[in-house]
């Protein structure tokens, strides 16, 4: 056991603070948004010192650094610890990048990955449906190749920031008479395409975190393709590996945990602090227990990317679906030991923290659902993490309906 | 021996059920979440069908019926996520105000035309500066104080004395709160003249209790409805070729809410009835009814929305407007853990 | 709503009152066996005076009694409000005999229902195996007939009372070839049939509250099957729907609680009673809250018995997973207020209660899982209350390899 | 940057599963159970391989290693449901000894001749007379002291002060509790000579919290047993033509398991390397690792035995033997309830 980085990166750390020093005061405002110019040289400025697409080639307009788990670890803390803008961190730069300099063409990468990491190229990501959501590989979407154009035909849904993009990264059906996962292509194409229409969708939190995307006719030229035709399937699982980790940190849920510390010392009811009251301070102590476990198994996992012999599969693989159900109980607890207060929302003059206590409540939530529901992590924990037998597979209404023809 | 509801309950249940399905669909709601309308059609057609004046004597215009009548309406206000004024006009004011014999306004709160809110706060728990009174005149504020366009409100002291007062002899700002179906405000009051209505510390406890027992079985009315449209969208959504309903995890998921909610009912009926017979034991009924539905309340309103998936957690299905009424019935007027110690109180057990 | 029984029933419980005053002295006491003179003594006092077998015919040796819900729960009230003994209750009393009363041959009847019922004929049940538990109709154990006789080969498990009982009531594969629930029947014999071998089998109790009984060629008559062979099936499931409702009563959980009080005031740590501990006294209420949930539930369930228009499918489908789970939980809390005290077992001197909170703890889970595990009770809850799907068929091996070999 | 176990760690927590799978199997515990033995020749077995005196010094004849290898071992040997003091001689009264510089018996412990057992129940929470001290002699009783079959004590008083006493010093009656694998007793003092060793009340509660890091690593293992119990009789088990790991509602019982589990891994290594270090958090993280690892063995010890149905109740397989052990882990040293009230003060929260 040995928790320190090394000697060898002190001078690393050194040289992150001085950044940091001498160069926040050009950080993006709270209001500029992801297209202001304070982004773009924000992001350019981070790329050029090593601080953002750190190890991505330089001839494709990254830093051009060798993978070091540490220093990137470190640039994390010190970011984090001064509170200071990491850069824009939209789905193209932390799925597309990835995916297109393992599976895109020369040209693709060319192309795409300096103006998506520069904050110039921004992207949604087109992959859930209505009626594809766990089972995504069910997609309708469809494209037909129409000379050298896809013509495409349908709707995604859970599309982020679809009224900000300039592109899309999107799955369609390409293949219709393959079996499901093996007929579907990767496309890329421009947002201002003619068919295509945006509808933000309100949530629960009263916020349009998402939208929904309709598709009439959408010709797209044969060549903004990655990967094969049919090849779809994986390509998109390579990148949704990276998506599913990031939702629920174990340092953001003690930053919550903290927060309620505050709460609890600073609200008083009936001239009591409510610190005072065993019974919130009881379920506070229990959360912050299971926060400790995440912790250290949050520095298992980053001690496994380094020391290539430790198995931290499991490890891994429930974050997910303890530290999303975590974070929402942290959220509840906020609420909780506010009372009454608890309650606002909004506008209203008596909101805590800006009311994020109830936001973050409703908003993991549907973290929990979202990026594969608790249910679809627990099947997979089970099948992969301890070996259990997949769900007895329920033949398909065509399939069904196929061997009835042939019989 | 009969537990349960009455033929006439039951009917009564039914009326208002129908009269809900069709006079006040979600898009109700969802104007009054967009700041379209406000609650007082919705409380007109109520107060027609005999709800504003449910338990207020048939002297003064009411229907003189109990708490056990109450809480079959409640169970059917929340199934339906109904805004209006029923806990704080109908239930609590119209029987602290009959109970200490400030009968006046009775007349006008049974025909609708007259809301009377609730500002208990300084008794259940006070934040801040609390209320003060001389020579009949307020001073301070009162936060979360119940319906926020109410003709007047009913002002509890930290010493149990409860004064009414006319919205017009305050200052008064709505809250905005997670719930958009039962509103409330904060009122301040500088030397506002105020009526004496009455000094019984134990009769503001007696309204606390019935406005509890009325929110269990609004949130047991909230969570019926979520458990039914989580069992109707999983017999309909499919993915991997199978309606959802048909996995092992979502159907349990359901039996576990099933299961967890089905006592609650006999338990809302019970708490509306020992009101009615004056047990010993109403008040301890009301605060374990209160608390308890709060937990399952909880439990079902996460739980049906994930089985909803993405769909829950949008607005496009609108199952969120339960989930926040369920939220909201949970921390007004005592919180689990506040009215839990109320109830280990009034066992002796602290 | 009317909690009273009404003032027809007043004279009816001054009546049972009377009985228990002047006889109360006759009860067996906590030694007597369930073979006790005194016990069968007590037994027919009880039927004489229709406190035990009320409504089975007098032909058969009961009290002939019309059914009266209402005086049925007066007897039950006032033997448990002065703790007296409300006789023998064995399988054969509460399982074998409605069995009989509704599918037996009337020999069968006059033979069996009158030596039961007065505790002079001790049964024990042969359903589970160790194969056949949630899956009852898979059991194995199999009857051949030979001449007059069936022949009995296999093992049973879970038989409580084994070692006392005269006879067994005992499902077995009759129909080797028939679909699995159509190949069962239902046999009688007695215990002392040569090849019945009793072992017992000790919990995690310590004590051995079950058998396990092998059947090593056990010749049975011919004509002691109740109903026709391969209808097992049924008559052994109407006796299953008495026996699930009887583990969890809400009025013996709601005792229970009140013992968890008693210990927490009479409990003190740092000379501090624990009922001062506010976080024991949140969970002694949290808990209160969902034993009345229980309570008031079970009264709607009674009610619901004698006023027919009431519709509580539901709320007696819940009561066995949610009342076992509840008394399991109740259990622990007792443990927990009494810290290290709450490990104390078997002789230790610092038991409280007998060592009953550590004993009840366990045997709760026992009764979790026994009678149908909570996951069978969910899938009940699910299909038969809800209406959702039940789970899908998953071909049999033999099934399977049949079609394999026809196709 | 290494967050783990090392090398010789991992080849050192093998050894020590290897030799407690071949010669401490579950009829070792049965034995135990029955009366027919008691522990003396596993910790004997023990001692051999060096864990008895695993943190005394090399010059008192031990291994000189740390918490963390300690928690290690814990892990095994809980797994196992290793009967034998290694939490009181190995732990609490090897680290208390050499800490206050009472030595003297350290080379006895190591070698595994020489048992100490820990009587701190007046220091963590005292239930009746306290133990009291005059001209070094003691009277009273002490309740529930780790091992019955030790050859000295070491009696923690109400004010902090720690003496060592000899088994025949005073009168001993073992108590029966739920786990055979770890031995108690109550001890009785009349006037009983004893041997001051530690005024310092810092000392006995750093003794305390290595012990409760040592608690949470024992039922870590514990309940890795019971998981990996669970997942292989539903694999093995068929019910209605399934192994009955196939269906949804077990897997995700498993799948509960495992996430609740595996965290804790991590947790409890962290807790041993605390001390190694002498963090500033050392003891808080070890009332934590301790309450919470008690919390999710009771889950984990309910549900597993639940997977294997009527086999997880009956005596058959043994399983309620690590039931029972994480049941005791979780009282002794403190309930979850007390040690987080203790977490709360160490932060200054209360």
């Amino acid at each position: 056991m040995d928790l320190s980085y090394g000697s060898e990166y002190d001078a690393f750390r050194e040289e992150v603070k001085s950044f940091i020093r001498s160069h926040k005061h050009k950080q993006p405002k709270p209001g500029d948004g992801i297209k202001s110019q304070a982004m773009r040289d924000w992001q350019s400025l981070l790329i050029e010192h090593g601080y953002h697409s750190r190890t991505i080639a330089s001839e494709y307009g990254g830093y051009g650094a060798e993978p070091d788990i540490i220093k990137s670890r470190i640039i994390a803390e010190e970011f984090g610890a001064e509170r200071v803008h990491r850069g824009f961190d939209g789905q193209g730069v932390t799925m597309l990048t990835p995916v297109l300099l393992e599976m895109g063409t020369e040209e693709q990468k060319r192309a795409f990955v300096e103006p998506t990491i520069k904050a110039e190229m921004i992207w949604c990501q087109g992959y859930s449906e209505p009626g594809a959501g766990s089972d995504l590989a069910s997609l309708t979407t469809k494209a037909e190749l129409d000379g050298d154009e896809w013509v495409i035909n349908g709707q995604k849904i859970w599309t982020s920031t679809a009224h900000h993009a300039d592109w899309i990264f999107c799955l369609v059906r390409t293949e219709p008479d393959a079996p499901k996962h093996l007929g579907i292509s990767f496309l890329l194409f421009r947002m201002d395409t003619p068919g295509i229409e945006i509808r933000p969708l309100v949530d629960m939190t009263g916020d349009a975190n998402f939208n929904e995307v309709f598709f009439t006719d959408v010709r797209v030229p044969k060549h903004q393709i990655v990967g094969q035709r049919g090849q779809g399937w994986q390509v998109a699982n390579a990148i949704l590996g990276h998506e599913r980790g990031s939702l629920a940190t174990p340092d953001a849920a003690m930053n919550r945990l903290h927060g309620v510390k505050r709460l609890m010392r600073e609200e008083s009811i009936n001239g009591e602090p409510i610190m005072s009251n065993p019974v919130f301070r009881d379920r506070l102590m229990k959360l912050e227990g299971r926060v400790l476990a995440m912790q250290y198994n949050d520095m298992r996992l980053l001690s496994a990317k380094i020391n290539k012999n430790q198995d931290v599969r499991l490890a891994g693989m429930i974050v997910k679906l303890t530290g999303t159900e975590l974070r929402h109980e942290i959220e509840c607890l906020g609420i909780d030991v506010m009372g009454e207060i608890g309650l606002s929302y909004g506008d209203n003059p008596h909101l805590r923290g800006h009311g994020s206590w109830q936001y973050q409540y409703m908003f993991y939530l549907g973290l929990i659902i979202g990026g594969g529901t608790s249910q679809i992590q627990k099947n997979i924990i089970s099948e992969r993490g301890l070996g259990m037998p997949k769900e007895p597979k329920i033949p398909s209404e065509k399939s069904a309906e196929k061997s009835a023809k042939e019989a | 021996m009969e537990f349960g509801l009455s033929q006439d309950q039951l009917m009564l249940g039914d009326s208002v059920r129908k009269f809900l399905a069709s006079e006040v669909p979600l898009d109700t709601v969802r104007q009054l979440a967009a700041g379209e309308s406000d609650d007082s059609s919705v409380w007109q057609g109520l107060a027609d069908m005999g709800l504003a004046g449910l338990i207020i004597p048939e002297a003064h215009g009411g229907a003189e019926l109990g708490m056990l009548d109450a809480v079959a309406i409640a169970e059917a206000l929340g199934y339906a996520a109904c805004p209006g004024p029923f806990l704080s006009t109908a239930i609590m004011s119209a029987y602290l105000l009959n109970a200490a014999g400030a009968t006046d306004p009775l007349t006008r709160m049974a025909s609708g035309e007259y809301r009377v809110g609730i500002a208990f706060s300084d008794v259940i728990g006070s934040r801040k500066g609390q209320v003060t009174e001389a020579d009949s005149k307020l001073t301070g504020q009162s936060l979360f104080a119940l319906d926020a366009t109410a003709d007047a409100y009913l002002i509890g002291l930290s010493d149990g004395r409860v004064f009414m007062i006319e919205a017009s002899e305050l200052t008064r700002s709505s809250l905005s709160t997670i719930d958009v179906t039962q509103s409330v405000c904060e009122l301040s009051f500088d030397q506002s003249p105020a009526c004496h209505v009455s000094s019984s510390s134990e009769l503001v406890w007696q309204t606390i209790h019935r406005g509890r027992a009325i929110q269990a079985a609004d949130t047991l009315g909230a969570a019926q409805y979520m458990l039914d449209q989580a069992v109707a969208y999983s017999l309909d959504r499919k993915q991997f070729n199978r309606v959802i309903g048909s996995f092992q995890a979502v159907k349990h998921m359901c039996a576990e809410m099933a299961s967890q909610l089905e006592p609650c009912r006999a338990f809302a009926w019970y708490a509306g009835h020992a009101f009615d017979e004056s047990t010993d034991e109403a008040a301890l009924t009301a605060c374990h009814a209160k608390a308890h539905m709060a937990e399952v309340g909880q439990f079902i309103a996460k739980t049906s929305t994930e089985v909803h998936g993405g769909m829950g957690f949008t607005d496009l299905v609108g199952l969120h407007y339960w989930f926040k009424r369920i939220g909201f019935n949970r921390q007004l007027l005592g919180s689990p853990e506040a009215v839990r110690h109320e109830a280990a109180e009034l066992e002796g057990l602290c």
